[in-house]
């Protein structure tokens, strides 16, 4: 009886140069320069508008408002994230890598700092990605969630570092030097 | 006929099902540096010096060195030999390493002014036997041995005692431990000593921490030496690291300064795992680290790729690449701690193919990480052999007459060093007045598998006792004074003499071990004179005796009974 | 000449240096230790010689003066006497953060796949899988007169965004698949900020429902057992119910004073304390086999037996203390892990042997440092000389000496002195706060009950539960941003909850107050003369609690009603409350 | 600083072969620190540290075997043993990249030089200094 998962596609289309925010209820989801394209889904085959459509739900479930940016200049996360932290009303933000390694992000943090981290990116899912937006809208109200529960698989090295390496090169190709960060619309679409 | 899309043979579904297939593979990428040693993007070796200082290296000229270039040129290579050296034809350097007619003083003494390049364009023309045979001649210590992680998941300092002694007894001549919750760190680093000397007096221990903690530890005598200083190839990852070669420079000056034995630890795919490596193969950068810590003076490397070993064994000849790398640092002459410590494959074939390299010729640490614990306590993210498989190793050390550093102990000798230890570390905590270890803890320790099978800790209290070891100023000398004072006098002495030791600086040496008569054993008073067949480190005589025991060998004089 | 007078509590053993030339003593030097084994055993031995040693600090003792102490053992035990019990899948009300809309809806239950065929208002139910665009899209298309929804994933404000018109959604619901379909329910979500208005109501389940006043009596329990909530659902099934139920616990058996009393233990703390009191002074007590009650005390039992080698027959319970409590309990029945604040008693006894074996740790103690070891004096009796050295103070005096293990309270007159024990403290504190906040975690709420609290709300500063904020100039670490935390002189460390600094405060507050207060009052009526506080005039506070940052004024607010003077000792007018024991042994032994 | 004795492998191990030579930081000879004197409390954690001397020996001895970076590095080791603890670690944690202006590893070098006559790890100090100035690898004005 359950209906089956849709497939859906993102494109971010841009709307100009990312602006700090001003509403004090907003979190700002910062995304690396290869995210949705060219790369379209996680190392674990998550689709990025799965992502990026769980992550918002999360934080509209909270009753937050969520806008949502491209790092060119970089793929550090914890640089990518920091970046999103300093233009968001609340101080809080989301960054994602395409492989999707999260983090969430604050202001006032020190750049290799962070208030929850998701390294193992082949143990996120969907559900995760939910629990992460609701987090972060929820430290954007100054509530104290609890912290999403990490995982561990040992096993994960054999099977995911060289992959995430590749991966992660890749997403530097894509790194435009001295571009500023973008602002960008989410648009998720229904293909069946 | 034609075949049914979508249909798949029996065949191919149980070799789907196969464990290796839950590892990861991925095609090269030379370009950027996603290649184990061959690429046409390693820079060509070159060597000039002019006034006595190396100006080009490597086709690169000294304006435009990196920090590593500089390093390189100006501490490791000799200047006076390197001109010469690096012009001996690279295939002839290569059959030096594997000719057992060229000693190891003469192939070392071309490595002391080779280049990285020319390092690399050597062991580019050897296959993993002649990478073998060149490592069991040019391993530092005549003597194999291998070291153990003796960690628990909830940082329970029993566990960690027990096992301790399980490890030190069963062969391993270093113990290595670190914390899920770092503040438990002095609790757990004065069980794995206690733990350590009463399985076999003269073990070393080691608590991986944060430099300063891990430094003060050494300094206080709890810990005997220092391992998880790490080094990279490229600049960029280097600085990422929050260190440069002079800052690890100084740091290993800091640690022989305590009389603290240390070794740093690199390895293969940290580069391009951290995305920078400058387009070079995850050899070449390896070589760098390498001479980096020629330069910088420690006495051995923790490598072989270590916890990136993922990366090399997912593209095209890794392992060989691995195994070179631990090859370059014997021939460096630096003591060896060769890897095997991590999680490496789904596949047990795999994950013993990848240690033959090691195993076979024998390293100064087969792993730099055996799990002495099951891998689930194992804080160090998972070994490539836990103690899951003791049997197993001793059995291939058995059958092919190799020496691994393990031996086959009987259960009753390893239920008496766990109860020993556990009875230890409790006499200890009641004298230094550290939460009380109970005597169904003990009971538990003597038993135990993993940390589930022991009664939970009170952990707040732990902790307390913890701040209190560091606030108080514990030593070991105090772990001497309490041990001898609560009749462990045996465990007190063989501590002591471990202290002791340490006014000597006999263990600063290059490859030091203590044997069991706590005499130094390093590369001057056992250097590996390995010369061919016949000579050299052989698996002979009361140790052989030792390794042909296992669980289970039937009786030659009574075939219905059993001997072990 | 050297001498050291030793204090071995229940949980650390305090020693005193002292150099008394021609019977003036001077005071050299102290040292805290942990008490090894059970207080009054030979045990003890180890850490008293440590506790010496250090106080020694190099110098040779010439006698050392020990106290009589009487093992102590303390026991706890937790019992939940009230249960929340929903049958037929009559309500939802586990309160999620986020429902949808606002407002009421009643209608028939329908499973989302079945909407199309549904006929009249109805209130749609979608099991877990559903996604939220899905439902929403299911919900508008299907066309039926869908009012309201229960959603088992954490989506009501998206389904609701989602929706042309807004329908009250109550989501979280885990186990939705047990609501039963085809029945009348109401769907009530109130606006952020407030609470439902019309299912908390009897009567406003009356009007919903259309029910007789017969039904309207059987409904009410579901009413009460919904106030203050934001969300609810009710489903009016054939025979539905909320019960709250007492828990039988088993009784304990109370001997004393010539009389034996019997009392439930469900019958609350009052009621237990209120017996206890007419069979003062207490003989023994026990509690029913078969009993967490009766296991408590036997265990206690066993304890002191192993420790004294007196025969459990022969070990008598001399105190007991009962205190009311609520523990957030999950409903048992309930949709979505509701969950009820049940009433629980929490129990601490304490045993106590005339079979002190102090003689054989005076011998073992003056083997170890090889001098002179003797035993100097009953311990209430040191404690007030002792305190007597605080400035300000005169006979007759109370003191109450607030130890890890139990509650001791003397009193020294012009006519003598009179001492008494009473149960232990501080550790039931540690669980009350530990149960009532559900932290399920010692080390914190030890925090809690030891350090004041604050909230963080920024990383450069927190304001501290007395409305006061603190900047800092480094950033706090990040694990404790937007964080309830315990000021610990660590720095904030994080409490795992989500309750306000308020509130947390109020429990760790009237634990304290439970607990310290209430004992205070009752041991300090047990010596005082003709039971009368306020026949006291001064009472001076020892032990490791009267260091805690407000038990000391809980206990002088408790106190001053009756006209008491009430303050922290400052042995020597230097040592603070510690070391009174030890110091008045010396003194005892010099004017002897 | 090089007094030591001529030194070759046979002489290793030191505290087997040439007990002699071994002396503590306050003076005793290694034959000293037995159980019994740490019983009677003779023995404090001073004395079971290495001495300036020793390392100087253990830098002759490795580099008899032809390590020279050893030697040097024994010899750095041998300067260090006067700085206390913290002193190490901070001037450890001022040679990491961006972490210092060059005048501060340089006034490192000179109190490294002047105050403990530890002239080898100064001059280690000085060409960090100048290295790093070449790398951009010294703390910026921002940071």
């Amino acid at each position: 009886m359950t209906a089956p998962a849709a497939e859906r596609s993102l494109t971010l289309e841009e709307v100009g140069q990312a602006q700090r925010g001003s509403r004090p209820d907003e979190v700002v989801i910062a995304v690396s320069p290869a995210f949705a394209d060219p790369f379209t889904k996680t190392i674990v085959e998550v689709p990025h508008a799965e992502v990026i459509r769980q992550i918002l739900a999360g934080i509209e479930e909270q009753g937050v408002h969520a806008r949502m940016i491209k790092v060119w200049d970089t793929a550090d996360l914890a640089a990518v994230a920091h970046i999103g932290a300093r233009l968001s009303g609340s101080g809080i933000s989301v960054g994602l890598l395409s492989r999707g390694t999260t983090m969430i992000h604050q202001r006032d943090l020190p750049r290799l700092s962070n208030l929850e981290l998701f390294p193992q990116s082949p143990l996120l899912d969907a559900e995760v990605f939910r629990l992460i937006g609701s987090n972060a809208a929820q430290y954007a109200k100054g509530e104290s969630p609890a912290p999403v529960p990490t995982r561990n698989d040992q096993m994960a090295r054999p099977r995911w570092q060289a992959k995430a390496a590749l991966l992660h090169l890749k997403e530097y190709e894509c790194i435009v030097a001295g571009r500023r960060p973008v602002e960008v619309e989410p648009v998720i679409s229904r293909l069946s | 006929m034609t075949t049914t899309e979508g249909r798949r043979s029996k065949r191919t579904e149980i070799l789907e099902a196969r464990p290796v297939n839950l590892d990861g593979f991925v095609e090269e990428w030379p370009e950027k540096g996603l290649v184990a040693m061959e690429s046409d993007f390693d820079p060509t070796p070159s060597v000039r010096v002019e006034d006595g200082r190396i100006v080009e290296l490597d086709g690169r000229a000294r304006a435009d060195f990196d920090f590593m270039d500089t390093f390189i040129a100006d501490h490791a290579l000799d200047v006076e030999t390197a001109e010469e050296v690096n012009a001996i034809p690279s295939i002839e350097i290569a059959r030096m390493l594997v000719d057992p007619r060229a000693t190891r003083d003469e192939v070392i003494a071309v490595g002391r002014g080779l280049t990285p390049a020319k390092i690399l364009d050597v062991v580019k023309l050897m296959n993993v036997v002649e990478i073998m045979m060149a490592m069991q001649k040019m391993r530092a210590r005549r003597t194999p041995a291998n070291q153990a992680h003796s960690t628990s998941a909830k940082d329970n300092p029993i566990q960690v005692a027990a096992d301790a002694a399980e490890g030190a007894l069963r062969g391993f001549a270093e113990l290595e431990t670190t914390l899920g919750v770092v503040r438990y760190a002095p609790l757990v680093a004065i069980a794995l000593q206690v733990g350590g000397q009463v399985g076999r007096g003269g073990v070393l221990t080691q608590c991986a921490l944060e430099e300063a903690t891990e430094l003060e530890l050494g300094m206080r005598g709890i810990t005997a030496y220092a391992e998880t200083i790490s080094v990279y190839g490229t600049e960029s990852v280097f600085v990422d690291g929050d260190d440069t070669p002079w800052s690890k420079t100084f740091l290993a000056g800091a640690y022989a300064s305590r009389g603290i034995k240390m070794r740093f630890t690199s390895g293969t795919g940290s580069e391009v795992q951290m995305g920078n490596a400058e387009g070079r193969s995850m050899l070449y950068l390896e070589i760098r680290c390498i001479l980096m810590a020629k330069g910088a003076g420690v006495q051995g490397l923790q490598n072989g790729s270590i916890s990136c070993i993922g990366v090399p064994g997912a593209v095209p000849g890794g392992i060989r690449a691995v195994a070179a790398e631990n090859l370059i640092a014997s021939w460096m002459d630096l003591e060896c701690a060769s890897g095997n410590d991590q999680s490496f494959s789904h596949s047990s074939m795999r994950r013993v193919s990848r240690a033959l390299p090691q195993l076979l010729p024998g390293t100064d640490f087969v792993c730099s990480g055996y799990s002495g614990v099951p891998n689930a306590d194992n804080m160090f993210a998972g070994s490539n052999f836990d103690v899951e498989d003791y049997d197993d190793w001793n059995t291939i050390q058995r059958d092919l007459q190799v020496d691994g550093g393990l031996r086959h102990v009987r259960e009753p000798e390893i239920l008496q060093v766990r109860e020993k230890a556990a009875r230890a570390l409790q006499a200890v905590f009641a004298e230094l007045d550290l939460p009380p270890i109970t005597d169904a803890e003990v009971e538990a320790a003597v038993y135990a598998h993993g940390s589930g099978d022991y009664p939970d800790r009170d952990v707040l209290e732990d902790l307390k006792g913890a701040q209190a070891v560091m606030d108080r100023g514990v030593t070991g000398l105090d772990l001497v004074k309490a041990l001898e004072r609560t009749g462990f006098h045996e465990v007190a002495e063989n501590l002591l003499t471990v202290l002791r030791q340490r006014v000597s600086g006999d263990l600063l040496q290059t490859s030091a071990i203590l044997t069991d008569d706590f005499v130094p054993l390093s590369a001057i008073n056992d250097a590996n004179d390995y010369g061919g067949p016949g000579s050299g480190y052989r698996l002979e005589g009361e140790r052989w005796e030792q390794l042909k025991k296992l669980r289970h060998v039937t009786s030659a004089e009574n075939p219905e009974t059993e001997v072990s | 000449m050297i001498v050291v007078g030793v204090d071995i509590g229940n949980s650390t053993t305090e020693a005193c240096v002292a150099s008394v030339v021609e019977g003036r003593v001077e005071y050299a030097g102290t040292a805290l230790t942990r008490t090894t084994g059970v207080k009054g055993t030979p045990d003890n031995t180890e850490g008293a010689v440590s506790a010496v040693r250090r106080a020694l600090n190099g110098r040779t003792p010439d006698l050392v003066l020990l106290n009589e102490a009487t093992p102590v053992i303390s026991g706890l035990a937790m019992e939940t006497i009230s249960e929340t019990i929903i049958t037929e899948s009559t309500m939802i009300g586990h309160n999620p953060a986020t429902p949808g809309g606002s407002g009421i809806g009643v209608g028939t239950t329908v499973s989302i796949d079945a909407l199309a065929s549904a006929t009249g208002p109805t209130i749609a139910v979608v099991p877990a899988g559903w996604d939220f665009d899905d439902v929403a899209h299911e919900i508008t298309s299907s066309g039926a007169d869908v009012v309201a929804a229960v959603l088992a994933h954490d989506d009501a404000v998206l389904v609701c965004n989602r929706l042309r018109t807004p329908i009250p959604v109550v989501d979280e619901v885990g186990a939705v698949e047990k609501v039963p379909l085809g029945m009348l329910a109401a769907v009530e979500v109130a606006p952020p900020g407030r609470t439902i208005r019309t299912l908390s109501d009897s009567y406003g389940l009356a009007s919903v429902f259309g029910l007789d006043p017969d039904q309207t009596r059987q409904v009410s329990p579901v009413a009460r057992a919904l106030t203050g909530n934001r969300s609810a659902v009710v489903v009016r099934t054939p025979s539905g119910d909320v019960t709250d139920r007492r828990i039988p616990v088993g009784t304990l058996t109370l001997t004393g004073a010539g009389k034996t009393q019997r009392v439930d233990v469900d019958a609350g703390a009052e009621e237990i304390m209120a017996t206890l009191a007419r069979v003062q002074p207490l003989d023994d007590a026990t509690g029913e086999p078969g009993t967490h009650v009766g296991g408590m005390l036997a265990q206690v039992r066993d304890t002191m037996t192993d420790v004294t080698g007196q025969p459990a027959a022969e070990i008598r319970i001399r105190d007991v203390l009962a205190v009311d409590t609520v523990v957030p309990n999950e409903v048992r029945g309930g949709l979505a892990g509701e969950v009820a604040l049940e009433n629980a008693v929490a129990l601490a006894a304490m045993v106590r042997t005339s079979r002190s074996r102090m003689q054989v740790v005076a011998d073992q103690v003056a083997e170890a440092l090889g001098c002179r070891a003797e035993i100097g004096g009953i311990e209430g009796e040191m404690a007030v000389r002792g305190a007597l050295t605080t400035p300000g103070t005169a006979i007759p005096i109370a003191v109450l000496d607030l130890g890890g293990g139990s509650t001791d309270a003397a009193l020294l007159t012009s006519e003598g002195s009179s001492a008494v024990h009473v149960a232990r403290a501080g550790e039931l504190v540690t669980k009350l706060i530990d149960s009532e906040l559900a932290l399920d975690d010692r080390e914190q709420a030890e925090a809690v009950k030891r350090y004041p609290l604050a909230k963080v709300e920024s990383f450069f500063h927190v304001r501290h539960e007395d409305g006061t904020v603190q900047f800092f100039a480094e950033p706090l670490p990040s694990h404790v941003f937007a964080r309830v935390v315990t000021m610990t002189p660590e720095g904030p460390a994080p409490v795992q909850t989500r309750h306000t600094v308020d509130h947390v405060r109020r429990v760790r507050r009237e634990a304290k107050r439970k607990v310290f207060a209430v004992n205070a009052l009752r041991a300090l009526r047990q010596v005082a003369p003709q039971g009368s506080l306020r026949l006291l005039d001064f009472v001076v506070l020892l032990g490791g609690s009267a260091l805690d940052f407000e038990i000391p004024e809980l206990i002088a607010d408790a106190l001053a009603p009756h006209g008491v003077v009430c303050g922290i000792g400052n042995v020597h007018g230097t040592e603070g409350p510690r070391n009174a024991v030890a110091s008045g042994l010396v003194d005892a032994w010099v004017s002897r | 600083m090089t007094t030591a004795p001529d030194l070759g492998p046979g002489d290793y191990p030191l505290s087997v072969n040439r007990q002699d030579l071994l002396r503590t930081p306050t003076g005793k000879p290694l034959s000293a620190l037995t159980m019994d004197a740490v019983v009677a409390g003779e023995i404090t954690a001073e004395d079971l540290r290495i001495s300036a001397e020793t390392l100087q020996l253990q830098a002759a001895l490795a580099e008899s075997v032809h390590r020279r970076q050893l030697a040097q590095n024994f010899r750095r080791a041998a300067e260090l043993t006067a700085v206390p603890d913290a002193e190490v670690l901070a001037m450890y944690n001022a040679l990491r990249p961006r972490a210092s202006s060059r005048e501060a590893l340089i006034s490192i070098a000179e109190n490294l030089e002047s105050k403990y006559h530890a002239t080898v790890c100064g001059a280690l100090v000085r060409e960090a200094a100048e290295v790093y100035e070449r790398r951009d690898l010294l703390a910026r004005e921002e940071d």
